[in-house]
């Protein structure tokens, strides 16, 4: 297997211990489970979604874990404003800050609240379980534009976080870009559901939820392939990412580097796991392979 | 009664380990206090004590829950989904996922304190285990639950905050009594306050190394994924990680001061 | 687990041996093999898709067995018009002939060779992977709609295949309603992707390609649900069918049959397994439980 | 030289049985005949002799091949795919899906019977079974492969159809000097109307029911989906329910009056 020299790097103008990043809403809505996080070798974490008012998500099951994948119906629970407190104790740590809103004024505020300690934003746009948010925005190039002209104010590094849930992705993918993104964070869940027999009813609370996990890797890869083809900005890689083997293919997508969520249930300690299998002393350079499956 | 969700009838084809709700239909329901019931159903599942479910009212919401019996939650009512599942009839459904959590590590001569409804996690304890000390809190002597079954079967000491049955005090004034040295385990569920309480008597007896606690927290996917249960300042998952931890873990912990709720904001 | 009666039943105005269908593609390229799967228990078979001109397909690879589910990108190889013979020596089997073109027209056109030997026809409007067919006409409601009335010219159920693939598959569901359309069937594969890391190229010789089985089997589950909210003509659930189980889920999601593709990989014996599951002689209507998840 | 692909090092987290091609570095290539090549690459395949992979020749196509050895394919070249392997040097790459298929069913003595590049899938027979009378046919003298190597390692009788090598005629005129009595296992590979008149022989001999025939179709996926393979009138799918099959179970086949090509129209 190919492996990647050590060291801090940088992601889209965000610097990070590493090329492996905790997605947003994986064990994200507490300073102590994301610093845990680090401390276990992510190179950077993404927080839980933080919007403009608390939330306290949709009734359960919230999650149901399948064989090849997780589905989830969270409902972007979030604390809000208070979050800022919570991060109040990081210091230069890599924290980005995934906020969400249902118009670009949301976005602009929430962004506002954490101007001065987050790394970076990343802009879900993307949710697909979330009334009047993600990716009910997140469809329509116009308005994630606006967003992330609105979070660009700030003159801090913007990512922003797609949906697969559309008929063609790149053209969410340069709005994005047109609307100054730093990066594109290829893709949040894929919209699923399952069906309880026994008890006839669809498992996740609000029925509809977003399938993550190893099932949709081929998804996301595809995604990441097609929008290195019609975008200049970096892009980060996410969805079924669970081994080193999974990031290297990635970045043959194209991706500069990846997140990583659901893969933390298998094993709680992915982080440290794969970059003992992805680093090594005499490793080459990401960017001789960012992109290399596309010549 | 059929046995354990693992042993799924393998069918050719699918592997059948996807880890959706086992639909599980309710064959008895007994009350235990005037806001308690046990509600038994027509699966055993195979965990160890201390493990806990996670329980779907169909409409209502999905809740963890210890499981009393290998085949029964003990519900204490404070909401709406507990409400729904204390009304629920014989012949009702519901869905169960799980068994998660680690369970508690048993040994020797075994103490269990337990405070309210903080009881159901440690009833096997007393119902199995050989040389057990149970030591069984409540408010009142109304609310006091499965002590009948416990003394059928080991020693059982009571303490009712208002005196209404034995010892008049919280039930970490029953420890007063309690030669800690006699124990190899100590085990501990009830409330956070009662739970931080224990702790500190353990601490000042030199006994917490011995000592396991049953934590509870918001929980919303019982999976370690979600974080909505994770405890300050390590940051572990009480779903997880948990719920029993040991005693010296939760010295510095959030234990007794706070917890997040639904939307991760903090409530003492 | 829920049992279904046995017997004869119609599928959108088709009569099929059971709710079990063979899907488009899947060794439907010859009488041979159609009639192998009946043999082994498929209550009806569909063709491999038909067009208006011979095609031989993709370069290879053209297909990749991934741990939960398969990528393919065959190109829609067939032998057009002289299928017509192959299907010559069927007699009244329940054989759904499928076909494809790049218009109304075209497919109006390779419908009318086949208008006597199909007990139906299903639309392709959904293959991810074949430039100017498939989901390339089938993201546009119009388009889908003129291809459904053209069709259905011929006076023969017509059932069309749907693709997972577009921001809102109801719009496409009510267009090939609109148009006339028995029934509709969700959902042919996702657009997806894997590169060899070694050999750090895409591993289909098409590059992109379509994922089906076990994985996409949450995504297909969703789409059948929200057809059945959008539209009041049947639903045939395609998608990660792989045990008995699977298709009473469907069916609750709102399925009345189910079209089973990849599962053969494993278990070429799958008809008959499946319904030695599924089928009891004090089994239920399946009436009874179709779209009862909604309630 | 690594150990077959089945014995991947297993990563934590995710298991390594994505059935993607398995990238190998060509090793040697060595010129059997003018236009036959064997491309040994740097993998050793566990397979059944008659097993076959799919060889991704990247930019150019995927095609079926028998393993000759665990680690190589005798390549023809006939076409864009082909010549690109045969023109590969040490160092390139390719990948390898498979093996896949059923293999030879070998026991006692055997009689293996190859036309053309048809020897690849016997050649293992001849070279690592004992007691193996191998038939060799080819057009002429030049095109004869893998005749020094057999004859190291067992019985071997040669032809070619202009005479140029051994007896002058078809390999199936061979087989008036065999006793057929004497075999317990016939297997047989060659071009499609070779294997027809040696199975009218077998047949006509009452051999047939010891017979096996590796067949070749037009192969897409390999793995018993696409149908590109099937064959009339059972439908049988050449990649999974073959290459390898029995003699009566072909007689009433279409071997050697036509097959399908990559459209599904049928050639002769
Ligand atoms: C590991 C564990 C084991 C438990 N075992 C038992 C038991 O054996 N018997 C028993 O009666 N109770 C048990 N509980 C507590 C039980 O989960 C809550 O009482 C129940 O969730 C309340 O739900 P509700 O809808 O009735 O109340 P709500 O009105 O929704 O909430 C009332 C209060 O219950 C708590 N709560 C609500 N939802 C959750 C949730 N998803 N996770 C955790 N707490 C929640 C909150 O503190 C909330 O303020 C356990 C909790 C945990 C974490
Ligand atoms: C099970 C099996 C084992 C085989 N083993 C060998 C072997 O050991 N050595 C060897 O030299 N050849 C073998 N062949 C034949 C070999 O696959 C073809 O010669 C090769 O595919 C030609 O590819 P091409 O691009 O060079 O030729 P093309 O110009 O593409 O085609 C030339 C002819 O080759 C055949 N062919 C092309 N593609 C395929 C395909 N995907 N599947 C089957 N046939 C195809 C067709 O008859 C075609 O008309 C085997 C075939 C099968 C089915
Ligand atoms: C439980 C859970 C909660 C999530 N919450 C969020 C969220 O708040 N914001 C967001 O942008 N994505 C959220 N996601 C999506 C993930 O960040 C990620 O995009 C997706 O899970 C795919 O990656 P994975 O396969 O590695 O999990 C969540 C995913 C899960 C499983
Ligand atoms: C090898 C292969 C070939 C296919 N060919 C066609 C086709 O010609 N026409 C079509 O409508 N769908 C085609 N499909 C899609 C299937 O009919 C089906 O919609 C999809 O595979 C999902 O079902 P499954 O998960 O049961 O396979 C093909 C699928 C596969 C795997
Ligand atoms: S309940 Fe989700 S991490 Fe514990
Ligand atoms: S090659 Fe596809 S079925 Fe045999």
């Amino acid at each position: 297997m190919i492996r990647l020299s050590q060291g801090p790097v940088k992601l889209a103008g965000v610097p990070v211990r590493n090329h492996l990043v905790l997605a947003a809403g994986v064990l994200g809505t507490c300073a102590s489970s994301l610093r845990r996080m680090l401390r276990q070798g992510a190179g950077a974490v993404v927080t839980k979604s933080i919007g403009p008012e608390p939330r306290y998500g949709h009734a359960g099951p919230c999650v149901v874990v399948l064989e090849d994948g997780i589905m989830n119906a969270m409902g972007l629970p979030n604390p809000s404003r208070e979050f800022v407190q919570e991060l109040s104790s990081f210091d230069g740590e890599p924290v980005i800050v995934s906020i969400f809103g249902g118009n670009p004024e949301e976005f602009h505020e929430v962004a506002g609240w954490f101007a001065e300690k987050a790394e970076a934003f990343e802009l879900n746009v993307s949710c697909p379980h979330a009334a009047g948010f993600g990716a009910q925005i997140g469809t329509n190039p116009d308005v994630v534009k606006a967003c992330t002209e609105a979070v660009k104010e700030w003159k801090k590094p913007v990512w922003v976080k797609l949906t697969p849930n559309v008929t063609d992705i790149t053209t969410i993918g340069r709005a994005a870009e047109e609307g100054g993104a730093d990066a594109i964070v290829a893709i949040n869940t894929v919209r699923a559901m399952r069906i309880s027999t026994g008890l006839k009813r669809p498992v996740l609370g609000n029925k509809y939820g977003g399938l993550s996990g190893k099932a949709i890797f081929p998804i996301a890869v595809r995604c990441v392939y097609e929008l290195y083809e019609a975008c200049s900005i970096p892009i980060i890689g996410c969805g079924g990412v669970s081994c080193a083997e999974d990031v290297i293919e990635m970045m043959m997508a194209g991706a500069v580097g990846v997140e990583i969520g659901s893969a933390v249930v298998q094993d709680p300690e992915i982080f440290r796991h794969i970059s003992e299998e992805l680093y090594a002393p005499d490793g080459i350079s990401s960017q001789e392979i960012v992109g290399c499956a596309h010549e | 009664m059929l046995l354990t969700v693992f042993l799924h009838k393998k069918l050719w084809g699918a592997p059948m380990s996807d880890g959706l709700p086992v639909p599980v239909t309710i064959t008895r329901v007994a009350q235990e206090s005037p806001g308690v019931s046990t509600i038994f159903f027509d699966h055993v599942f195979s965990a160890k004590p201390g493990q806990f479910v996670m329980v779907w009212v169909v409409g209502t919401d999905e809740i963890p829950m210890a499981l009393s019996y290998p085949n029964a939650v003990t519900v204490q009512r404070v909401g709406e989904a507990t409400a729904a599942l204390v009304s629920m009839k014989p012949g009702d459904k519901i869905g169960i996922r799980g068994p998660f959590g680690n369970g508690f590590a048993l040994q020797g001569r075994i103490l269990a304190i337990a405070g309210g409804v903080g009881t159901a996690p440690l009833l096997r304890i007393g119902l199995e285990y050989p040389d057990v000390t149970f030591l069984l809190g409540a408010r009142t002597a109304d609310e006091l639950i499965f002590q009948s079954i416990l003394s059928s079967a080991c020693e059982v000491r009571v303490a009712t905050d208002d005196g209404s049955a034995g010892f008049h005090g919280y039930v970490a004034g029953l420890l007063d009594e309690i030669d800690l040295d006699e124990y190899e385990t100590i085990v501990v569920c009830g409330p956070d306050p009662m739970m931080r309480s224990v702790l500190s008597v353990l601490e000042n007896r030199n006994a917490i190394g011995k000592s396991q606690f049953s934590m509870h927290r918001y929980m919303k996917c019982g999976v370690g994924l979600c974080g909505s249960c994770c405890i300050d300042p390590d940051g572990v998952c009480v779903c997880k990680d948990g719920p029993v931890f040991s005693g010296p873990m939760l010295l510095q912990s959030e234990l007794g001061k706070y917890h997040r709720n639904a939307a991760g904001l903090k409530e003492k």
